[in-house]
């Protein structure tokens, strides 16, 4: 399903100040690994495929060098702080590069305990916008290259990291595709929404790449993986993928912090932000939720008011 | 002189297989993808592009049903899948790094156990390759021995030409069949001028070399530096033609149910773990690095040949970068120095 | 589990009328797992029971499904059957056929059918039931009595008496409360004082008593059995231990013209006071706002005029720990301030009374102080404009209670009895004067109370007007109350010497801090909730915590004493035992897939989850999982809902055991 | 039956509440349809979103969700987080495409057996009139083509070839 607005014009954006960033993490990251404040820094570097990024941990000053922002840095690396990836907790103090959709993320994991502020040192990036999934990494970011969640991105400086580099760019408007296909499917009468769920939920294969990318997925065991009771059906067909992604959204409604990593990184293309995007609207609506990014000491389906809206209930 | 076979022709072949009541799979596009599925008409046959995920499908489903159950006062009940009623399947359309996998596949499906859900769907599939004339960064069929025309695996196997149409080229006896069966469908030409196969970047990699370095360092840096980051999804095993690992559940009650068999991946923590909790491959550059080594050492150490056709698939959709080509190619240089010692052969897609 | 028993009741005829149970018997024989069904006429009659122990035995059952009226009517009883059938009591479950089913369905097919899902339903989940040990938690035999009024004094001294410590905190300087103030008491028209003074000598006499006076609960952890309690004594400036209570300090205290807040601002006191002259205990505390020294330094006399020594201007807040075992709750109330009109609270006040501008409109307790024999003007009523004996006095009823659109729609209770003893306090001290009482309704259920509010009207003229003020106001030196008496119909204005408000019953400021300390609930005017209003009065929803007095509502004396024995006899109960036993339905936390995110203790009402940190061999913190005490969890299982991977399960109540229910559709 | 249709239908109740309205309706001898299978937990709190799904595909045609009014609970704070968590999840299901007359939410205190029984009584004639739920039974007959025996779509399309 695409946009239905009308085809835009293609504008290049300008990362010119995403040099100015790669100079000022490399610098950073090398006075934070030569003083000791840190053991490890989590960043990005350049990957074999021209243009490419991919995530790094580094422990010894000289590797700062290898560091790198550029449009092609994707990466949600707040999943490397979870309780899930124990070996790179192991490494000591970390520092973590972080675009202000990933700082959110972080804000999200210190109010679920998961680490403390003083435990890490956040270098934010001045963010324009990063490629969409399946875009060859040395493209230029222009709209049509862009990813959906930098179109509509309100957090392009990451306010409350320890350190802010980058400059932000003039920024061209861009439409909201993800909030048009939104409204498109509220528009639909639930048959037809489901319609198109199941046939997107019957593409999946399982291959828990959604889950395992969320940073919010750090179960150490998760539900949908017990046998014992089945709470969903594992085995990769229709009824069970109907299911997991259920429980997913749900468990993720009031949490997630609209990072789209999930959507980004499903081979099969199914839009998961989507209902992510669905539940923080709703969230929004019901219990003026909003994740942002500072840590909030409850989540919404963690606290209540007794005013809370119970027009549904008889 | 050579056979060839129009678009058009091509297409009402698979008409043709369908109304002979034959399974046809091949690439079909599903939204901005193409994916290999059963086709209802030949005009829905996309080919051309990699499609999103391999055709092992068609000899190992992503899940299937082994058996069911069910338990009443007069005892357990079993019914087994009667694997004679699996369709007879053409898959057409299948390129070189898809069409090979299967081969490889086969040895570790009649080794010690048969597994006659994989082996009897093999009987009963005829494999149409074609030849793959596009490659981006990620491919690498030529490093692992194979290359873009290669014929491997296919019964049948279609280069496009030029002007349109297909050359065909019968590799096995099936594929004679095949050509046999529909003689109005193919013309001869005297000369065909193909399409210029595609051309991955790299040079081959000498594969036993790199065995011999995969042998001797089991513990090293490598591991840490280019999987540390790894996430721990089954991306690149379900998207994989070779990766042949599945998991066996039981679904339902206790009292009713059904056995299924179902991908797996070394990637996904629980793959290894104990039932005491324990889990060898405890850390994810663990898992990854049996991922390798599985592909280039242990598979060839059990059964002589790679389980790895270059089809790239796992680079472009790794959330994290992982580049087996990039790894392939630094051990391919670090393993120059090695001595192969022990006569191992290059290629091993034979 | 695979040896099931299913036994399935007629209920006389209450359930075999509708459901064909021993068609529902054979179909639960043919369940998986099923080893034996049967019907009987009454199950929970004694030979019912024996036959189901006895098939026990027989059939050598490892869970039992009674298929019969509602849990909640015979639950225990089975279960205590299978029990002493050597069952763990938590493998019997109850279908149940009779009041979802058989009372309700007329249809004998629908309600056959339905009764036999229900069993297959509670079947599949017997055979997921774990066994339960009911839990034990040590119980400290100390009480902690929060709030010295006659409430927290009665509730103390019952204690106490029975032999157990107790610990008595009190906000003020003395304890008394309320009650000191009071004048004479209805009906009996006893002097408070004379009734209230020898108790609160006994609680201070009392050796099982620990009095800390000038004190406030800076927190509360634990739980039942096992509370913690840190209690600020505020600094008092003067030294328990050594002070005599002799009074020399207080006399020669230059500062002599601070308001007496015990007597209503009626009269003064110094800075270095007690609160009124039969305060227990006799220990002057010094006012530190008030009191020059801590003020600029110039001072000093009392320590200088202190034999023993006992002034101490360098004494500083001091945070003291006790342990108990049970908490009352007696912290009182105060009187609505009608001038006040709170910013964001639907209290209104009642700025068209005058009351805080005309001297001469007084609240009930100011009232109280001016009859009282030890109040400022020893027992004289005069005004407190110019001293004159007023010779025309208007009582207001309900000013604040039973008035909605002015944010109170609750009755004070009170205020009826106590305004009928006003007007007599005051016809026996001024013979020529005249009372009127403007009320709603006059509220006198009681022992005596009729009567004693006939008598005010018979005997001692009190003239009542049925109807509301609407207006107070000075003229000259009288006050004109506009109001209606609405049993004539007419608009009255009376031009009165002095007015009294029977101003609304509230808890005490602080009233919500502190039940936020405890974890016990409040209603929107935070009184405290009690756990059911008719048969749990006297305890919190949050075992252990017991309320007494007008804290959980408004009431008057004898009720108040008589809810403070009620609350005495429970936390007696309580320490009656040395382990508590409580029902095992409680969260428990797996802790190995625990990843800490700490939802759970979020959720918790309880504040039963805590963090547990999980150290290798070397001490070193691997990680903090969440860990539920047993002892304070009440088994709500919010818990288990809110966490993602289920790593918090609640007994009983298992995901496996709802899951296996649901295969049975 | 009386009907062409009998909806099953599951309620979740609180033990504390609307379990006991149920008792009191039993006890009143009031009468209802016979459709509702009653799953008791002791507070609405514990109720989790999974139940209503595995419900659904079990085979439940209509849900009820039903606990102590606000302010009622017997744990203090239960059936307010409920009370989020389910605003949220029937949004979720919305989404999806479930319509939500499928599932019920109420409050029926200990003392509405009235209540109970017209709640029980409007949702089973609601789900009668509106027929069988299948979405969720449909898929766990599905499979991905791999994995099929049989494919009906494809069948039909080869059928009329």
């Amino acid at each position: 399903m695409k946009s239905t607005g009308k085809p835009e014009p293609t504008v290049t954006i300008d990362t010119s100040g995403y040099a100015v960033a790669t100079e000022e993490i490399r610098s950073e990251a090398k006075r934070l690994l030569l003083e000791k404040i840190v053991d490890a820094v989590v960043g990005y570097q350049s990957g074999r495929r021209k243009g490419s990024a991919v995530p790094v941990i580094i422990t010894d000053p000289a590797q700062a060098e290898q560091l790198v922002f550029s449009p092609a840095c994707v990466n949600n690396l707040s999943i490397y702080l979870t309780k899930a990836k124990k070996e790179i907790r192991a490494k000591g103090k970390l520092a973590v590069v972080a675009k202000g959709c990933d700082l959110r993320a972080l804000a999200g994991l210190m109010g679920e305990s998961q680490f403390k502020r003083e435990e890490v040192v956040i270098i934010g990036v001045t963010c324009a916008g990063v490629h969409s999934a399946g875009v060859q990494p040395n493209e230029p970011l222009t709209s049509a290259t862009i990813a959906k969640k930098c179109r509509e991105c309100s957090v392009h400086i990451p306010e409350g990291a320890d350190l802010i580099v980058g400059k932000l760019p003039l920024l061209p408007d861009l439409t909201p595709t993800e909030k048009e296909l939104l409204e498109k499917l509220d528009a639909m009468t639930p048959g037809e929404r489901w319609e198109y769920w199941k046939e997107q939920f019957t593409r999946c294969i399982r291959c828990l790449a959604c889950r395992q990318v969320c940073p919010f997925c750090y179960c150490e065991q998760c539900l949908c993986d017990r046998g014992r009771p089945q709470a969903v059906d594992t085995s990769p067909r229709p009824s069970g993928n109907m299911g997991w992604h259920i429980v997913r959204a749900m468990h993720l409604a009031g949490r997630c912090s609209g990072c789209a990593e999930c959507e980004r990184v499903c081979p099969m293309d199914i839009p998961l932000n989507l209902l992510n995007r669905k539940m923080a609207q709703e969230l929004k609506e019901l219990y003026q939720y909003e994740a942002g990014l500072t840590p909030q000491e409850k989540g919404p389906l963690t606290s209540y008011d007794e005013k809370d809206d119970q027009s549904f209930i008889k | 002189m050579a056979k060839v076979i129009t678009e058009e022709n091509l297409r009402s072949l698979i008409d043709l297989l369908i109304k002979a009541g034959k399974r046809v799979i091949g690439p079909k596009r599903a939204g901005e993808m193409t994916i290999y599925e059963p086709l209802a008409s030949g005009s829905e046959l996309t080919p051309g592009t990699l499609p999103r995920r391999s055709a092992k499908e068609a000899f190992f489903p992503l899940s299937e049903t082994i058996l069911s159950f069910q338990k009443d006062r007069d005892g357990l009940k079993v019914d087994d899948v009667d694997t004679a009623s699996f369709p007879e399947t053409v898959l057409v359309g299948a390129l070189p790094c898809d069409a090979a996998a299967p081969q490889v596949m086969d040895a570790v499906f009649s080794w010690d156990y048969k597994d006659e859900f994989y082996l009897e769907r093999r009987r009963r599939t005829t494999i149409i390759g074609l030849s793959c004339t596009s490659a981006d960064d990620s491919c690498f069929c030529t490093l692992v021995g194979l290359s873009p025309t290669d014929t491997k695996g296919s019964d049948l196997f279609l280069t496009p030409l030029a002007g349109g149409g297909y050359s065909c080229e019968a590799v096995t006896d099936r594929g004679e069949q095949l050509l046999a069966g529909y003689p109005e469908l193919f013309t001869e030409a005297a000369t065909v001028t193909p399409i210029p196969a595609a051309q991955p970047e790299g040079a081959p990699v000498d594969l036993a070399k790199v065995k011999v370095w995969l042998e001797e360092h089991f513990e090293d840096e490598i591991w840490e530096e280019v999987a540390n980051r790894c996430v721990g999804c089954g991306a690149c095993a379900f998207l994989c033609p070779a990766c042949h690992c599945f998991d066996i559940v039981d679904e339902g009650t206790e009292q009713k149910g059904s056995r299924r068999k179902n991908w797996d991946a070394c990637a996904f923590s629980k793959f290894t773990n104990h039932a005491s909790g324990h889990n060898p491959r405890d850390v994810q550059n663990k898992r990854y690095r049996n991922r390798f080594m599985h592909k280039f050492k242990y598979y060839d150490d059990k059964f002589g040949k790679t389980l790895c056709t270059g089809c790239g698939r796992c680079i472009r959709y790794c959330p994290v970068g992982i580049d087996i080509k990039g790894i392939l190619e630094e051990i391919g240089k670090k393993s120059l120095s090695t001595k192969d010692t022990k006569g191992h052969e290059a290629n091993h897609h034979g | 589990m695979s040896r099931i028993g299913v036994f399935i009741c007629h209920c006389g005829e209450n359930i075999s009328r509708t459901v064909d149970v021993e068609q529902v018997a054979q179909a639960a024989r043919q369940m998986v797992g099923v080893t034996y069904a049967c019907d009987y006429k009454y199950m929970c009659s004694d030979p019912g029971q024996t036959l189901l122990k006895k098939a026990v035995a027989e059939h050598r059952l490892e869970g039992i499904v009674v298929a019969a009226c509602s849990p909640r009517m015979h639950e225990k009883t089975f279960r205590n059957a299978a029990q002493a059938a050597g069952l763990n009591p938590f493998l019997c479950e109850m279908a149940n056929i009779r009041e979802h089913c058989s009372w309700v369905h007329d249809d004998r097919v629908e309600a056959t059918a339905k009764a036999t899902d229900i069993v297959h339903m509670l079947v599949e989940r017997v055979r997921k039931n774990k066994k339960l040990i009911p839990i034990t938690v040590p119980v400290t035999k100390r009480a902690l009595i929060i709030g010295g009024g006659i409430a927290g004094i009665q509730a103390a001294l019952d204690i106490a008496d029975c032999g157990h410590q107790v610990v008595l905190v009190e906000r003020e300087p003395s304890i008394g409360g309320h009650m000191a103030m009071l004048s004479e008491t209805f009906p009996t028209l006893d002097c408070s004082q004379c009734i209230m003074t020898p108790r609160m000598v006994d609680v201070v006499n009392h050796p099982k008593i620990t009095l800390h006076t000038y004190s406030e609960i800076e927190s509360v952890d634990g739980y039942i059995g096992n509370f913690s309690i840190t209690i600020k004594k505020k600094a008092r400036s003067v030294d328990m231990a050594k002070c005599t209570g002799c009074g020399v300090c207080m006399e020669k205290c230059p500062q002599k013209k601070i308001p007496n807040e015990f007597d209503k601002n009626l009269g003064f006191r110094p800075a270095i006071y007690v609160p009124f002259p039969q305060a227990v205990p006799n220990t002057p505390v010094i006012d530190r706002e008030h009191c020059t020294k801590f003020i600029n330094g110039k001072c000093g006399v009392c320590q200088k005029v202190c034999g023993p020594g006992a002034v101490d201007y360098e004494q500083q807040d001091e945070l003291i720990v006790e342990q108990v075992g049970a908490i009352v709750v007696a912290t009182g109330f105060k009187l609505y301030d009608i001038t006040e009109k709170p910013k964001g609270s639907a209290i209104k006040g009642y700025g068209e009374f005058g009351h805080g501008k005309i001297p001469d409109v007084i609240d009930g307790l100011t009232f109280e102080r001016l009859a009282s024999a030890s109040g400022p003007t020893g027992g004289k009523i005069i005004r407190p404009s110019d001293g004159k004996e007023p010779k025309q006095v208007v009582f207001v009823q309900c000013v604040g209670s039973r008035a909605r659109e002015k944010g109170i729609s609750y009755c004070s209770k009170v205020c009826c009895m106590y305004t009928a003893k006003h007007t007599m306090l005051y016809k026996h001290k001024v013979h020529d004067g005249q009372a009127y009482v403007f009320f709603m309704d006059a509220r006198t259920p009681g022992k005596s109370y009729d009567e004693f509010w006939r008598r005010a009207i018979e005997e001692e003229e009190a003239v009542y007007i049925r109807g509301m003020v609407s207006r107070v106001y000075q003229k000259g030196d009288k006050v004109v109350v506009m109001g209606s008496d609405i049993a004539v119909g007419v608009q009255v204005e009376i031009e009165a010497d002095l007015v009294v408000l029977a101003t609304a019953i509230q808890p005490r400021d602080g009233a919500d801090t502190l039940a936020q300390k405890l974890g016990i609930s409040y209603d929107k005017y935070n009184f405290y909730s009690e756990a059911h209003a008719k048969l749990r009065p006297v305890e919190c929803a949050t075992a252990g915590i017991y309320l007494a007095g007008a804290c959980q509502g408004p009431k008057d004396i004898p009720d108040t004493v008589s809810q403070a024995s009620a609350a005495a006899a429970k936390v007696m109960t309580l320490f009656s035992k040395d382990q508590l036993e409580r029902e095992p339905i409680v969260a428990r936390v797996n802790e190995k897939f625990c990843v800490g995110c700490l939802a759970c203790k979020k959720v918790c009402a309880y504040g039963a989850v805590e963090e547990k940190e999980i150290r290798d061999r070397q001490g070193n913190l691997i990680r903090v999982v969440a860990y539920v005490n047993p002892g304070v969890c009440s088994g709500c299982g919010t818990c288990q809902a809110t966490c993602p991977s289920k790593s918090v399960e609640l007994d009983g109540y298992t995901d496996e055991q709802v899951m296996a229910m649901l295969e049975t559709l | 039956m009386k009907h062409d249709f009998e909806p099953k239908i599951v309620a979740f109740v609180c033990t504390w509440c609307t379990y006991a309205g149920a008792d009191l309706a039993g006890t009143s001898r009031m009468l209802y349809p016979s459709n509702v299978r009653v799953v008791k937990f002791p507070c609405t709190g514990r109720i989790d979103p999974v139940f209503i799904l595995k419900a659904f595909q079990k085979g439940a045609d209509g849900i009820l969700v039903s606990g102590c009014h606000p302010g009622d609970c017997h744990y203090m704070a239960g059936n307010f987080h409920a009370r989020r968590r389910f605003a949220v999840f029937r949004k979720l299901l919305e989404f999806i495409g479930v319509d939500l007359n499928r599932l019920e939410f109420s409050w029926v205190s200990a003392a509405e057996g009235g209540k109970w029984v017209e709640i029980v009584t409007e949702l089973t004639e609601k789900i009668r009139s509106m027929g069988p739920l299948t979405q969720f039974t449909d898929l766990n007959d599905e499979e991905q083509w791999s994995g099929a025996l049989s494919n009906p779509e494809l069948k039909a399309v080869y059928d009329q070839v």
